[in-house]
């Protein structure tokens, strides 16, 4: 069981042109950085990317955008970015926005072998359009299926080599859904321990979700909205 | 005189009950967290995974793995908890959450909202608007009355793509406070030295005033 | 904001005849030993219990079932329990065996807000009578519905006044599911701490699921199955 | 000569790779554990919140908090993880589990398997067996060939309530390793002096030989 590799690089190398991708994340926060510069090294094309945001112009996402290795985004907000708007105003761009709750919890269902899952955002909306719509105790609920993905590409805080993973702060988001939910799940983390350093009683993602695991290096973590108090 | 945005958040603020958890949506929602009333303790949901946001940081005291459903650098409060995005739209659809407060571009008579998609215009998508809004018991929208055209944005029927159907529950605008009701919108307060004339004349949707409608106290 | 209450007593006492219970543990590990011994010196009766076994004869919930408390168990395993045997086969006590991952499921479906789950268990048995079974990507699933309980009673490790929680070990089991679950959710714990003492990052149950809160005494920790290896 | 309940569970640990999570139940399966070959390194998830399950503990060292599904004090081992019964049977449900072994009172030829209820004696429940069959990929039945009357546990049709339908692959009983198969039960190996005419004999379902059937190696 080794599910050590060396690099970002390695780690990606199988995946190929038209590959479905979950990446971790809310906003810029809790990306796998490193693994997104290898995707954008590799050059590899019509990728279809499940990830809540896609990233800014020149970090996230926004760097496979650039490129135009994207073929198709599903997300629930992608504001972000004029290279974005510039190639969805031009056709090049499919986007499917989805509400976020729903994102998350379509990631869940994969995770959790749930084949679909009822949620009532979006119920009554045009998001229900072409959806089943079922009504419990008098309220509306959509009927939404678990996501399928070729590689889920995920960042923690800290991972053992067998794959445990911990996150930090917000940084968690939809990282362990994601990592759950992926036919290979590809985990890059800032600390990478052996098994027995992390406490079994906090592990966020059980290493039995996770094939690959690096330790990533020069983690930028750009802050997207600074603000600040004036007061101590 | 109409209300500022402040004041908006500050009315919205009286609305808070001691032990409540409450998830704040971006613009003037975020600025209720400023008049949370003295003795009344609430706890703040983030949608991105935190119960118990504080204020911004000192300067220099950023955390990147610590922001807000906006992005924005935050910090935490005693007690506080992470958790990932299932769980804290489960937490939401769950009817966990005691008080949701956000922006509308339009509402509806029957409390149908309208506030994530212009068409014609880029859009940026709904985050996690339409689940908190089919998810919430308890929804106060914070809005300006008219548009920037000084058109009504209380309709009979919204005139954008929905984000969530008969789901608001009170309405507090810079003119007024009104409750979304099988009848219409019951107007329960006005802004200081607004008529109810005024403020019938900027409501589109059908309006309700019974009896005196008092001055909000801001 | 004020969920402490003084002890076992204070925490059930509002709990009626009638009412429908989900108590957390597996066997006799995690369960809620002084909830369930106040509820036994209450005495109330006709109790429905959800909790995945029933105890032994002289501990968990095996205690109300002596004093004929509960009118009906939902659960997954019984076996341990003569009197509940005698009770069962002579028709004072109702019985509906689920599923574990059923049971489970079941709770994390009212905890997230989700009225119903399809699970793949007992499709084509006898468990599917009466229950939609439908079918996705060729494999059958049943529609189970979200369980609606009055109160969870559930147990942790640590817990602050905030009614954040922390499980230990295996003792975790059902317990953070069910205190999702319960309309109103009541958690005894080993160590109760003040606000910022518990890791924000490791916290299972955020306070938001959690109404009332005590620390218990005298754990006995009983162990059911006492099994060891001859050599160090 | 037929297999002891050891040479079962000896035989079933060949079947390990290594890498494999595995999910031992009750009894045969149980013993798996002791007979993981030299070089193979398997997890063992126990379906009621634990990855990394190790031995009993040293007398004087049983932890109330750590038990397995049999309710057994266990130990762990290094890199183990503890989780909620949701995320156990949510990743059973999703196949990450890559072998599943347990007990049966039936197979029958198309797969199904019954061993959770017999009619007219009192039942104790599925446990976590119906998820366990419903959801695993890989599921090894370790069984007794026939019961103490002598009869046949591997049938045409199972006559004991189904605990799951066309869910098991292989079985390794005292007397043989079989896989089901659209065809029925193939015989592959059987147990050290045992005849095919034996297996056969004892095999109600439809068993299908092909070529020379040779001894297992225990």
């Amino acid at each position: 069981m080794n599910k050590v590799v060396a690099n970002a690089e390695e780690a990606v190398k199988d995946i190929m042109d038209g590959a479905v991708l979950m990446l971790g994340g809310f906003g810029l926060c809790g990306i796998p950085e490193n693994s997104i510069a290898a995707l954008v090294r590799k050059g590899v094309k019509n990728l279809t990317c499940i990830s809540n945001n896609a990233g800014v112009d020149d970090f996230g996402i926004g760097l496979m955008l650039k490129q135009k290795q994207v073929k198709k985004m599903i997300s629930s907000y992608v504001g972000e970015n004029a290279e974005f708007e510039r190639q969805l105003l031009s056709g090049e761009l499919e986007v499917e926005l989805i509400p976020q709750g729903t994102l998350a919890t379509r990631c869940l269902a994969a995770g959790y072998g749930m084949p679909a899952v009822f949620t009532p955002a979006g119920a009554g909306t045009e998001v229900a359009a072409g959806k089943e719509t079922r009504n419990f105790n008098g309220k509306d609920y959509l009927l939404e299926s678990a996501f399928e993905a070729d590689f889920a590409i995920v960042k923690a805080w800290k991972g053992d080599t067998l794959g445990n993973l911990i996150y930090r702060e917000t940084a968690r988001n939809f990282n362990p859904l994601m990592a759950m939910a992926g036919k290979t799940t590809i985990a890059e983390v800032e600390k990478l321990v052996e098994p027995g350093e992390l406490d079994p009683n906090i592990i966020h993602t059980p290493g039995i979700y996770v094939h690959r695991i690096f330790e990533g290096i020069n983690y930028e973590k750009r802050i997207e909205q600074r603000t600040v108090r004036k007061y101590k | 005189m109409a209300l500022s945005k402040e004041q908006i958040a500050q009315r919205i603020a009286k609305e808070l009950r001691d032990g409540y958890y409450v998830n704040l949506g971006i613009g003037i929602p975020t600025l209720v967290a400023n008049y949370i009333p003295e003795g009344i303790n609430v706890v703040l949901q983030s949608e991105n995974g935190l119960l118990g946001m504080g204020p911004f940081p000192p300067e220099g005291e950023e955390d990147p793995d610590l922001i807000n459903a906006g992005k924005q650098t935050i910090t935490t409060v005693p007690g506080s908890a992470f958790f990932d995005s299932a769980m804290s739209f489960g937490m939401i659809r769950a009817g966990k959450v005691d008080l949701t407060v956000l922006g509308a571009m339009e509402v509806s008579e029957n409390g149908d909202i309208a506030n994530w998609k212009i068409p014609g215009k880029m859009v940026k998508g709904m985050g996690g608007a339409m689940d908190l809004v089919a998810s919430a018991n308890n929804i106060i929208v914070a809005m300006m009355h008219t548009n920037p055209k000084g058109e009504s944005k209380l309709l009979p029927q919204c005139s954008l793509p929905l984000t969530g159907v008969k789901c608001v529950k009170k309405i507090v605008s810079d003119l007024a406070v009104l409750d979304v009701t099988p009848r219409g919108f019951k107007l329960l307060e006005r802004a200081p030295g607004v008529s109810v004339e005024e403020i019938k004349n900027k409501t589109l949707g059908k309006m309700i005033v019974e009896g005196d409608v008092p001055e909000m106290e801001v």
